[in-house]
């Protein structure tokens, strides 16, 4: 059960529309957004509900709800919301404090999502660019599922879809400084 | 010499606890017009009112203040205490030291009081130059106008004419009889929406008071309340009404096929046509856009067919005018066109409809003989979709507000399916269920109970075609699952909004409009039926969404306002209105600009006593001016006062404390 | 020229620099009957106290207020006024306040010029069902007007010779 | 002779190489030279944005102040993902300068950001700046017979205040460019269903069943093949084919063209040189039915004009 009207203002929807730019009282839970979401049935909790819980302040609970990391960012629902809200924006700046204020959802699916985002982030660190072989290898050894995928490997090695080697940035190290200035910027806020 | 007597009210405790009623007599007696004054209960009593008159004739008072509630609450009382006495109520000036003083410095007395003392000086100051006025009395035009030919027109227009008062009722279709002719059962009692409406609409075509102008439109209106001149264009019809009797010969022999405005262009009629079987009047109209006779010139066979030969390719569109006294605009309502909604496939499938298209299948006279079928096949549907909210409560696609009726009829709609598909069953996506309403509830628990209806709470997400079926799917907020129905038939309940027409309509009969095209009543509350300008009313959706009862409620609300206007024959005009001394006016015109209302017109007069040379002035139309004042500001020579608001008067109050 | 008019200000504004002890200012209030007026009304009905400065004129709309009237309060009785009327679009005469407004800034400017300060006269919208913002406008001219002190001392006396 | 600024994106020298290399043909025959951004680096796309608001905007604002110094006003993005993340990087650094500072200071070295460069996809380059009159001028081998389901992916054309290209729900593009090449374009209601993007590598499962139901609908609307305008679509819907064959036990055998490929084709470039060996889906049996007139692609033919009515009237 939940009790309400203990906390005093809601900061957190506050915070969330703050920090993406909509207007989370705006929605009057039609639900068109979770019919619409490609990913709602693999959500906790779909995005109307979502929208529900920042009303009421539930942090926590959308903290460490797996929704904001299932969202393709796609913007289907927010193209079909009757009261245009930018409903990706609201997942996105949740998943952002969730980030910022170390919220871990310790579901393995969250995890190897996240996981693959920040190996993706080093790649572009190290070479610039995307090494995509190189990102397959090292997220199955992270995750621990060596031969995932292993049986297109081959096939796709063998067409050529994968290149082995990636042609490295010229100035990879203003990648570099680029990383160090914007982690600098994140943590100023 | 002025003579005021003041009369100073406790209003039992709401004044007298709060402020130090005997101190403001004894101080406003210092004032030297003031001759009489004195302090009582309760002024608006009948003892109240009895001193003051006596005090106006024993005291010979040239003026009276009375300091008590607001004026808006007992002016009117107390001036008919004046006249009573046989005193120009005009001379009566309130202090408001009720709301203005006991009641908003209750932890102040002295400080309310030293108010109060203000506002009687004031008032007493303003008093003194207080003129007498008279009201103004303005003939009236005892016939009214009715815009619009549905049942919130002939409802207003029967009950206007029921009381012996004319009336025109222009319709700009050929027939009278609305959307409502295009119903076919009526929520919540069901009961067969022609057969309740073909009678009244025959009454309005028979009634010796009612003048039916069809197939017509409004052009111009000029004048004042209960003198207006209204133009009317009479369409070319093409066809003598007075001799047609209606046999029908002409539109069975037309070759020429349209689609059918009224079943909705689902089946067609022909270029010559009655709207519907039982069209008021029930004679034949030329569709000039489609006649090959009046485009190509060929063709002709009407005039052929025709027995009476009232058939006249030359005819043309004619304007009449008509002296009246007041007007009823009751121009209804549109449907609003689903094409924004892409992710339904709305134009791509043919099986997606509209909720009226559906009221047309289902009805007993209607393109399919009152049977719903899938336009794409012509199959019966089983499983069929109704989406509520299609354009309503939708910012991003058609509009803010609530239909009001959509709610209703879609209900009403599953029940007909469920009549007249027996193994049918319907599905309806509802956001919420809107059932406020005499009988209401219940008929949506008949739907949900005795015809199964099954109603999920979700905005539709996607339609899309799988073989012949569409797949409609959404979230039922319910169980926060997101599901496929498999469907045969797709209704969308459009929107309600305002004729696109109403914005013109407005301009021209001088009347305001909401952003949403909605004409606007005079006050939300307690002027409902009223415009801002004196003599207009509205009627049903024109002003609002609106269901059936509520249309003819205010319809006949309407009628009771134009009754009541045309009760005497002279209509009583507050006196507070501009004059002008032609002396100072100096033509400038630039009251002229301001008036909202045009009721300062110039006129020519004689440069000076016997000169023949001319010079223009301005000149106020009693009857149009409202009395705001903004004329007076605007005037450089002041050469024109506000009867009741005159510079000095003001003047008077600003000085006097 | 700057230097001109700072000099009148000074000179016109001087008198409130020697406000007397308890001086309560006296503010003109001048409502249009359909909407500010019924306000006000409504504010009485609702029991919603403010301060008592404020004196009322009652005028059947903002359009009828005329650049004379506030001229005429500074110089004689009030130490500032408020006019108040129908929200833009809401005018009971259609379009009103409309002019109400474009004449009131001029006015403004011209009282501006000759040196009197621009909180003396202020302008507000008020509808029929605004009772609780009428308090709030009345308590806040009432305190800008406090700032700036009396206009005029001899009033009272004044009215006494009359 | 037209000059146009590239960003090729990463996955152009990689999983979608025949995509950029066709293209590159396809401009050949329209007359437009490439400019490759010189020393470009990735966009981000997908994970920055997931992850950190700053380095989403920083990594395509480096691309962007590169972008400027070529003359250029134009700048084509074949990859969708890139595309739809440098837009927004530009749609918010020009609706608030504030930021724009803030992110131009992470790579002011390379240097400073003015907005001059108009970003577009290629799909809304060819339909654009280019024109279907010129696109159907080139054609030598019209490719008629051959129905093919346009799929746009999310983002083409979505969220319409960013992209202002073509319907979000319904576009009409592709298929009116595929009609200007001679085919036939279904009328395929999953156009711009996503296909599970991002997640091709870390959530496969949700990919499959996505991309499933997508290729699902396009055999439903009849369609011989798919043309796709995106890296990340062709790759889930070609490479993930298989596995999604063996979890529904249906067999499609759909290929997945790049947009560019058919008209290499239609404007008569040889076959080996349009990289078709790169499809894990075998483009052969697809490909024979050009040529071939059936009677029910003159029904289908009709109700996309109508669509394309449809279309014009909004």
């Amino acid at each position: 059960m939940i009790t309400l009207g203990t906390q005093g203002k809601n900061t957190f929807l506050e915070a969330v529309n703050e920090k993406s730019g909509a207007n989370v009282l705006e929605c009057y839970q039609c639900g068109k957004c979770v019919g619409t979401c490609p990913v709602s049935q693999y959500m906790d909790f779909p995005p109307r509900e979502i929208m529900q819980m920042i009303k009421l302040g539930l942090k926590n609970e959308s903290y460490m709800a797996n929704s904001h990391w299932f969202c393709l960012t796609c913007s289907a629902c927010s193209g079909r919301c009757p009261r245009e809200i930018d409903i990706p924006a609201v997942m996105e700046a949740v998943r952002h404090l969730a980030i910022e204020e170390n919220y871990l959802n310790t579901s393995t699916k969250v995890k190897e999502i996240r996981k693959f985002h920040e190996i993706f982030l080093s790649m572009i660190k190290r070479y610039g660019r995307n090494y995509e072989l190189r990102m397959m290898a090292e997220f199955n050894i992270r995750t621990r599922n060596l031969f995932k995928d292993m049986h297109l490997a081959p096939k796709a090695l063998l067409k050529g879809k994968i290149p082995l080697g990636v042609k490295p940035l010229k100035s990879a190290k203003a990648i570099r400084r680029m990383y160090a200035i914007a982690e600098k910027l994140e943590k100023k806020k | 010499m002025a003579r005021v007597g003041v009369f100073v009210c406790f209003c039992g405790a709401n004044i007298a606890d709060y402020l130090d009623v005997p101190q403001v007599v004894e101080e406003v007696k210092r004032i030297k017009e003031v001759k009489y004054a004195v302090e009582y209960k309760y002024m608006c009593s009948d003892p109240g009112q009895g001193m003051i008159r006596d005090a106006i004739i024993t005291h010979k008072l040239t003026s009276v203040v009375v300091a008590a509630c607001s004026p808006r609450m007992h002016e009117k009382t107390f001036r008919k205490a004046l006249s009573e006495a046989g005193m120009n109520p005009y001379l009566l000036e309130v202090a408001n030291i009720r709301e203005h003083s006991s009641w908003v410095h209750q932890k102040d007395k002295k400080a309310a009081t030293e108010k109060a003392m203000d506002l009687c000086r004031m008032a007493v100051a303003k008093s003194i130059a207080n003129e007498q006025l008279h009201e103004i009395s303005v003939p009236v035009t005892k016939r009214a106008l009715v815009i619009g030919g549905g049942i919130a027109g002939i409802q207003a227009a029967l009950d206007i004419a029921d009381a012996r008062i004319p009336v025109v009722l222009v319709e700009k279709s050929p027939s009278i009889g609305g959307k409502m002719a295009q119903l076919d059962e009526t929520f919540p009692t069901l009961d067969c929406s022609q057969c309740i409406l073909t009678p009244k609409m025959v009454d309005v075509a028979s009634h010796p008071y009612i003048e039916l102008i069809p197939y017509a439109e409004v052009l111009e209106l000029e004048g004042y309340v209960g003198n207006y001149k209204v133009k009317i264009r009479k369409k070319a019809s093409y066809v003598n009404f007075k001799t047609c009797t209606g046999c029908g010969a002409c539109w069975q022999k037309c070759p020429v096929k349209v689609a059918n405005e009224y079943n909705m262009g689902l089946d067609k009629r022909r270029a010559i046509y009655t709207p519907f079987p039982q069209a008021v009047p029930n004679k034949p109209v030329i569709d000039a856009e489609h006649c090959t006779m009046l485009t190509k010139g060929k063709c002709g066979i009407c005039a052929k067919v025709c027995e009476k030969g009232s058939i006249d390719y030359t005819m043309q569109d004619e304007i009449i005018e008509r002296e009246i006294g007041a007007v009823v605009v009751a121009t209804g309502y549109d449907m609003w066109d689903p094409k924004p909604y892409e992710e339904y496939g709305v134009g791509r499938y043919k099986d997606i409809i509209t909720s009226l298209e559906f009221e047309r299948m289902v009805s007993a006279n209607g393109p399919t003989n009152g049977v719903p079928v899938r336009p794409s096949d012509g199959k019966v549907p089983k499983n069929v979709v109704f989406i509520k909210c299609i354009g309503s409560r939708d910012e991003a696609k058609g509009i803010e507000y609530c239909s009001k009726i959509c709610c209703m009829y879609t209900t009403k709609h599953t029940i007909l399916l469920h009549h007249k598909v027996h193994d049918s069953h319907a599905y309806v996506f509802y956001m919420d269920i809107r059932a406020a309403g005499k009988g209401y509830e219940e008929f949506v628990k008949k739907a949900q109970v005795d015809t199964g209806a099954t109603y999920l709470r979700g905005r539709v997400s996607k339609i899309y075609k799988k073989g012949d079926k569409l797949m409609v799917r959404g979230e039922d907020a319910q169980i926060g699952q997101v599901v496929e129905v498999e469907a045969d038939l797709v209704v969308l309940a459009t929107a309600v909004i305002a004729p696109k027409d109403n914005p013109d309509l407005a301009r021209l009969l001088g009347i305001s409009y909401d952003k949403y095209g909605y004409l606007s009543e005079a006050h939300p509350k307690l002027r409902p039926v009223e415009t801002a300008k004196a003599g207009i009313f509205l009627a049903g959706c024109t002003q609002a969404p609106k269901d059936i009862p509520d249309t003819v409620s205010q319809a006949s609300a309407c009628a009771a306002k134009v009754c009541g206007l045309f009760a005497g024959d002279t209509m009583k005009k507050d006196p507070m209105i501009s004059t002008i001394s032609n002396e100072f006016c100096s033509g400038c015109q630039n009251c002229v600009k301001v008036c909202p209302y045009g009721a300062i017109v110039t006129d020519e007069v004689p440069m000076g006593h016997g000169s023949k040379e001319l010079r223009t002035v301005a000149k106020i139309n009693e009857g149009v001016c409202q009395g705001c004042g903004s004329c007076v500001a605007v005037c450089r020579s002041m050469a024109i006062n506000l009867a009741g608001f005159t510079d000095p008067q003001i003047i008077n109050e600003i000085v006097s404390i | 020229m700057e230097a001109e008019v700072k000099d009148q200000l000074v000179s016109i504004e001087k008198p409130g620099l020697i406000a007397p002890p308890n001086w309560e200012p006296v503010i003109m209030g001048i409502l249009c009957n359909w909407c500010s007026y019924a306000g006000s009304d409504l504010t009485g009905t609702s029991r919603i106290q403010y301060p008592p400065n404020i004196r009322i004129i009652r005028v059947p709309c903002s359009s009828r207020v005329d650049p004379w009237f506030l001229i005429k309060s500074l110089q004689t009785t009030a130490d500032g006024v408020l006019v108040s009327g129908c929200h833009p679009g809401d005018c009971h005469y259609i379009s009103g306040n409309y002019y109400a407004r474009r004449r009131f800034l001029v006015t403004k400017k011209l009282l501006n010029f000759v040196g009197y300060h621009e909180n003396r006269v202020q302008f507000s919208w008020v509808s029929a069902a605004e009772g609780p913002k009428f308090a709030k406008v009345v308590a806040k001219v009432t305190d800008d007007i406090k700032k700036l002190g009396p206009l005029h001392l001899y009033k009272k006396e004044n009215f006494e010779k009359k | 002779m037209k000059k146009l600024t590239y960003f090729p994106g990463c996955s152009a020298h990689g999983t979608s190489e025949e995509f950029d290399s066709t293209l590159k043909l396809v401009l050949k025959t329209l007359d437009v030279v490439l400019e490759d951004i010189p020393d470009w680096n990735c966009c981000g796309a997908t994970s920055a944005h997931v992850m950190t608001e700053n380095l989403a905007y920083a990594l395509p604002m480096r691309n962007l102040v590169l972008a400027e110094k070529l003359e250029n006003t134009t700048m084509g993005i074949a990859c969708a993902s890139c595309y739809q993340r440098m837009k927004v990087t530009k749609v918010h650094m020009d609706e608030n300068p504030e930021l724009a500072k803030r992110i131009n200071s992470t790579v002011v070295e390379d240097g400073t950001y003015h907005g001059s460069v108009e970003i577009k996809s290629m799909l809304q380059y060819a339909y654009e700046d280019i024109g279907l009159e010129t696109i159907k001028s080139k054609v030598t081998k019209p490719l008629t017979g051959l129905k093919v389901a346009c799929y746009y992916g999310c983002l083409l054309t979505r969220p319409k205040n960013i992209t202002h290209f073509d319907s979000p729900e319904y576009p009409v593009s592709m298929d009116q460019i595929c009609e200007a090449l001679g085919a036939t374009a279904t009328d395929f209601d999953f156009k711009t269903e996503c296909c599970g993007a991002s997640f091709s590598i870390s959530n496969t499962e949700v990919v499959e069943s996505l991309s499933g139901k997508i290729l699902e609908m396009a055999k439903e609307s009849g369609a011989h093949a798919i043309v796709v305008a995106c890296p990340l679509c062709q790759s889930n819907l070609d490479m993930r084919q298989p596995d999604i064959e063996k979890l529904q036990g249906v067999k499609y055998g759909i290929p997945v063209f790049y947009f560019t490929q058919l008209m290499a084709l239609a404007f008569g470039y040889p076959i080996d040189q349009l990289k078709f060996p790169k499809h894990i889906i075998p483009v052969e049996g697809a490909l024979a039915n050009i040529g071939k007139v059936d009677p029910s692609a003159e029904k289908t033919k009709k109700t996309t004009k109508a669509v394309k009515a449809e279309s014009e009237v909004q």
